[in-house]
């Protein structure tokens, strides 16, 4: 049973990609992923729109200040078990960016980072590259204490239902006036 | 007498619940297979021979993330809307005859046609239900909009089921499928061409998909969703896309009828027939999606009120005079 | 209907014979105006009236010492004026221009907010880039604030505000239709919207900032990450800026190298913003078959310059790498290739009926309301505005080769794609004759480290629009003030007014046809 | 309408960098001369001169390095050179410092 599980995970991890205020270099070979010549749907990997269906967080670009909390809480919404990539120089330390006032650094300054990708931007081949190395580390027998697999087992046992605040996917509704007619 | 192993192996396995939920992801695969031939990408291809077991592998997946019920949801109708709208669909699904003969032998009644479409509704209605109880203005609006559209294509779904009814001069699907030696798609091909642009409506598949218009509400009434409850919910959908490609099989196409060779075994054939048929509705469809930009909400609904139901109308008065006046006569 | 041909100096000359300013020609682009706060709005009257294209491209605020500089950047139809004011830094007020020209709005709430000048009748609500947390009264820009030790409050929760019968949707920061953070708050009433509120500022880094703490030879790739897109167009208006102030002669291989990594920029801009038009309006083939389209020139960008995206190629004095002569046939074929998919491309975007009934009619901005805003590029030019820098004051190679400045009327989001389609073909024809018309020679000349006192402003025309650098030196190998003006900065307006009064479903064509670039906007 | 997919085979078959890409830079140790001036160009703050046998080396922090090659150019003995090592990526930051040692091969994963 778990190992059906864990293939079912390898074979279809589902990503959303969040710019955390990265200049688009990397962003736009994310996108390029999923375009003909890279086409990640070949190994299950679909980009969906919330983060309640994610499996995989890939975050580009060094956290700004500003987008430190949202980056956090889009973390938080997304189901367990749950792994962030860290794709390009900025998001795995803060790159060019290290010392500006707008900017924490990496992505590991405000969650536990399961691979890094480092470049700038990294080919889509590499990135691909992470994923695959990513996924690998997960098969891997006995798996490594990974950050959010120890918090999925912690954290969240076996209580199937978890509660969180109202403001739920992509962004905090503000109030829902119009009911629908 | 009823044979109760034999109608249980037919509810739960073939062609019942079992069959039905394979075939879906079977049909899931071609969809995401075509589309990306279409887009020259190759598509799911190494989850099994060809990535065939693509879907499966997603199910299985969602069925072991973690479920998050936001709490302001309705709580009740967040949990089980998504299965009721899975079930509705399937049962639906099981007065199709999909070998032959109803996955139920005899609970075919005159007028299930009727029936079924009504079935239709109530699972777009659950959806609807879906979206609306987890209070996420994505969701609610991404709701509305099933609600809208649905409200607007159900009228020229519903009389375009008319017109086979009226060439076979029955509201019973297993008569209509058996008046059906040319497929009524020959005979009314106006009203086929009709009924697959609304069942593309229906569906919310483009030109219409407005209610997944990712750049706009998200996920639509999927945002909030997790876990099990997601993977039912795209099931659910998934589900929906074979039962209109069914229903459009089994109303234009002639159901499971077909050249029987050898003459043994005529429920495999009939299988392999509607199957073929539903694979072939699946591509067409899948085909106009991808070759379509998506409308606008009320682009949508403008060309429902002012093209599809006239023309709906129309069509339904010429298959009544030809049923009536031409067709005795050839 | 004037445009070329005035002569804006003798005018304000004229015009401004009793009033305390002061005109210096040939300094910071055209002429340096120095004037006191309160005739500015004078001079800008008599632009105003004068030219039709008048438009404030950029505020530098500069901390001067004693005093803060508030220099307005303005474009007429031929000439850059500096506008130059100082106000005390006890009591840095002065009256904006806001109602003269609505094209300084939102350079003066970023200048409010970054540097602390206060502009009367444009008062600001909140921060307009900086962090909501970010305490008040601290101007990064200024020189004594030591902005990377300012300690940010955990953000506090959003408060719920009463918009009566409108709905609040919250487009972003995580929207599948930005691929950047940024948020925008519409409200619609049913489907219709009503207003939209920006807030941006969800990228700022502080580039400009952190590029007075770096090497001119650092800064250079800072400035290309400013944006991932146009990388190329940055660091060549900032290497361009030092060599202006160098007095540095680059050689004329140099300039055809540059020309045509600029162009291979634009290329791969356009059709990416071309194929996410078509993810937006749900269209994903076509989003598909453009990005298939542009990996070639991906790869010849990595030919090249040794990347797919961020070339790197640009240095002061030329440029890094030469081009080799075996690489200009894969060049070529490359483009030939494009060429020949593009007649195609162009028939889907002239005659689907689909993407007709999306685009068409939608996000309309009238020729007076682009000018008024002071929208540049393709946005500018889709709505008949005939201005592009490539034309207008030429750099690098491009008053050696001829081409055309597209300009479309309908000024919807249709036209705005369309004038992208034709630049297409455009910039192929731009490397095309720049690969046969190569100058032989040096690729680059040795370009000293410490760059003498000095200040000058560039432009340059990237993808989205005209993009301006202003660069101070105070005689030191790090620069005293970078300022950066990016086109989308220029184009936000144009959403905010052409978006209210159209259906929810509009904003995402409407919005990427502007092709946003936040990463630009907020440095 | 239907052709061949334009997807490339990646990664079952190695993808081969166009010349000249800048991937993963190569120290030659036995060239350098310890001036630190790919150290002092480098704009990401990705080269840290540390002791190594007595003498002043540059350590690459990978996950910082923007592939500028700045420090190459900078270098006066051209100690540091290009390669075409791209996959980099892994699930543990600390592999992303190269030391200087003697000769450094793709150390990288």
């Amino acid at each position: 049973m778990t190992n059906l599980a864990m293939w079912a995970r390898l074979k279809s991890p589902w990503v959303i990609h969040f710019n955390s205020g990265a200049c688009n270099g990397c962003d736009i070979e994310v996108v390029a992923l999923l375009t003909p010549r890279y086409d990640v749907e070949r190994f299950g990997i679909k980009l969906e729109p919330s983060p309640r269906h994610a499996d995989v967080l890939l975050v580009t670009g060094s956290v700004t200040k500003q987008c430190a909390d949202r980056l956090k809480r889009i973390y938080d919404q997304m189901p367990q078990p749950k792994f962030v990539v860290a794709i390009g120089a900025c998001a795995c330390s803060g790159g060019v960016f290290q010392g500006t006032y707008g900017t924490l650094g990496g992505v590991d300054k405000v969650l536990p980072v399961n691979a890094y990708i480092p470049g700038c931007p990294p080919r889509p081949e590499a990135i691909i590259d992470g994923v695959v190395k990513l996924l690998n580390a997960l098969a891997a027998p006995p798996a490594p204490p990974k950050a959010s697999e120890e918090e999925a087992a912690t954290e969240a046992p076996a209580e199937e239902v978890t509660e969180v605040p109202a403001e739920t996917a992509p962004d905090a509704p503000e109030e829902v006036k119009k009911d629908a007619e | 007498m009823i044979d109760y192993p034999l109608l249980i192996f037919r509810v739960l396995v073939f062609p019942g619940f079992t069959f039905i939920l394979l075939f879906t992801m079977f049909c899931d695969w071609v969809e995401r297979k075509v589309e990306a031939r279409m887009q020259n990408r190759m598509g799911p291809s190494f989850t099994g021979p060809h990535g065939i077991l693509q879907p499966i592998a997603d199910f299985i997946k969602m069925l072991t993330k973690e479920e998050i019920t936001p709490c302001d949801s309705k709580r009740n109708v967040y949990k089980y809307a998504p299965i009721l709208a899975l079930s509705v669909l399937v049962f639906a699904m099981a007065f199709l005859p999909i070998d032959g003969s109803s996955v139920i032998p005899g609970v075919s009644f005159a007028g299930d046609l009727i029936f079924v479409m009504a079935l239709v509704s109530v699972a777009n209605f659950m959806l609807f239900l879906a979206g609306w109880s987890s209070t996420n203005p994505y969701s609610a609006i991404g709701a509305a909009r099933v609600m809208t559209q649905f409200l607007g294509y159900d009228i020229p779904l519903v009389l375009l089921a008319l017109v086979p009814a009226f060439l076979a001069k029955s509201l019973t699907i297993s008569t209509i499928v058996a008046s059906q030696w040319l497929p009524f798609a020959i005979l009314a091909p106006w009203a086929f061409v009709l009924f697959i642009i609304t069942m593309q409506a229906e569906l919310e598949k483009d030109p219409f998909d407005v209610p997944h218009a990712e750049s706009e509400v998200v996920a639509g009434h999927e945002t909030e969703y997790s876990g099990g409850k997601l993977a039912f919910l795209k099931l659910a959908r998934d589900v929906q896309i074979v039962f209109g490609a069914a229903l459009i099989t089994v109303l234009f196409l002639g159901g499971a009828n077909g050249p029987v060779p050898f003459g043994f075994l005529p429920e495999l054939w009939g299988t392999l027939w509607f199957v073929l048929k539903v694979l072939v509705i699946v591509v067409l469809s899948e085909y106009l999606t991808v070759l379509f930009a998506r409308l606008r909400i009320d682009q949508v609904v403008r060309v429902n009120w002012q093209f599809i139901l006239p023309l709906t109308v129309l069509s339904l008065i010429l298959t009544l005079s030809l049923a009536y006046w031409v067709y005795p006569m050839v | 209907m004037p445009s070329n041909g005035i002569d804006i100096l003798k005018i304000l000359e004229d015009k401004l014979q009793n009033k305390p300013v002061q005109i210096v020609p040939g300094t910071l682009g055209t002429a340096a105006i120095i004037t006191k706060s309160g005739s500015h709005r004078d001079v800008f009257q008599i632009l105003v009236d004068a030219d039709e294209k008048t438009a404030v491209v950029s505020i530098t605020g500069i901390d001067l010492g004693e005093n803060l500089g508030v220099y307005y950047h303005v474009r007429t139809s031929n000439a850059l004026l500096t506008i130059q004011i100082e106000v005390p830094k006890a009591n840095p007020t002065l009256a904006s221009v806001n109602d003269i020209t609505p094209s300084a709005a939102f350079h003066e709430l970023e200048v409010t907010d970054l540097i602390g000048a206060v502009f009367e009748g444009n008062p600001s609500s909140g921060h307009f880039v900086l962090p909501d947390t970010w305490p008040e009264g601290v101007y990064p820009l200024r020189k004594d604030v030591n902005a990377c030790e300012v300690k940010l409050d955990p953000p506090a929760a959003e408060e719920k505000s009463d918009d009566g019968k409108l709905v609040k949707i919250v487009i972003g920061p995580q929207h599948p239709a930005l691929l950047e953070p940024e948020k925008f708050v519409v409200l619609v009433e049913g489907e219709t919207v009503r207003e939209v509120r920006p807030r941006i500022g969800y990228v700022h880094r502080g580039i400009e900032k952190a590029s007075e703490s770096r090497t001119y030879l650092q800064d250079v790739y800072l400035v290309e990450r400013i944006c991932g897109i146009c990388n190329s167009c940055h660091a060549c208006a900032f290497v361009e800026s030092v060599e202006k102030i160098l007095k540095l002669e680059v050689p004329p291989r140099a300039k055809y190298l540059r020309t045509i990594i600029l162009e291979l920029n634009r290329l791969h801009s356009h059709l990416l913003t071309l194929g996410h038009a078509g993810l937006e309006i749900g269209y994903e083939t076509l989003f598909q078959y453009f990005w298939r389209d542009r990996e070639p020139i991906m790869d010849i960008t990595e030919i090249l310059t040794g990347n797919r995206v961020i070339s790197s190629s640009m240095t002061v004095g030329g440029v890094r790498r030469d081009l080799k002569e075996t690489d200009i046939p894969k060049v070529k074929a490359v483009l030939s290739g494009l060429k020949k998919r593009l007649p195609f491309y162009v028939k889907v975007y002239r005659e689907e009926p689909t993407i007709g009934l999306r685009m068409q009619k939608v996000g309309t901005l009238k020729r007076e309301n682009a000018l008024k805003l002071g929208v540049v590029g393709p946005v500018a030019r889709g709505s008949g505005v005939d201005i592009d820098v490539r034309k207008d004051a030429p750099y690098e190679a491009y008053g050696e080769i001829p081409f055309k400045v597209i300009t479309y009327d309908a000024g919807d989001t249709w036209a705005r794609m369309n004038v992208r389609m034709d630049e297409v073909e455009e910039s192929i024809n731009i490397i095309e004759y720049a690969l046969d018309h190569l100058p032989e020679g040096p690729f680059r000349v040795r370009a000293p480290r410490v760059v003498p006192a000095g200040e000058v402003v560039n432009r340059v025309e990237a993808p989205r629009g005209e993009l301006f650098y202003y660069v101070k030196s105070n005689g030191t190998a790090f620069p005293d003030r970078v300022k950066v003006r990016t086109p989308t900065f220029a184009n936000i307006p144009a959403f905010l007014t052409t978006a209210v009064g159209e259906p929810l479903a509009d904003v995402p064509p409407n919005f990427v046809s502007l092709d946003p670039c936040f990463s630009c906007t907020d440095r | 309408m239907i052709s061949k997919p334009a997807t490339g085979k990646y990664p079952f078959v190695k993808c081969v960098p166009a010349e000249g890409f800048r991937g993963q830079q190569v120290f030659d140790i036995g060239l350098c001369v310890s001036c630190g001036l790919c150290s002092r160009d480098c704009p990401a703050k990705a080269i840290e001169m540390v002791e190594v046998n007595g003498k002043k080396r540059p350590l690459f922090y990978l996950d910082r390095c923007i592939f500028c090659y700045q420090c190459a150019e900078s270098c006066p003995r051209n100690a540091i050179k290009a390669t075409d090592i791209f996959e980099l990526a892994t699930t543990d930051k600390s592999s992303l410092v190269v030391k200087p040692t003697t000769t450094q091969k793709n150390s990288g994963a």
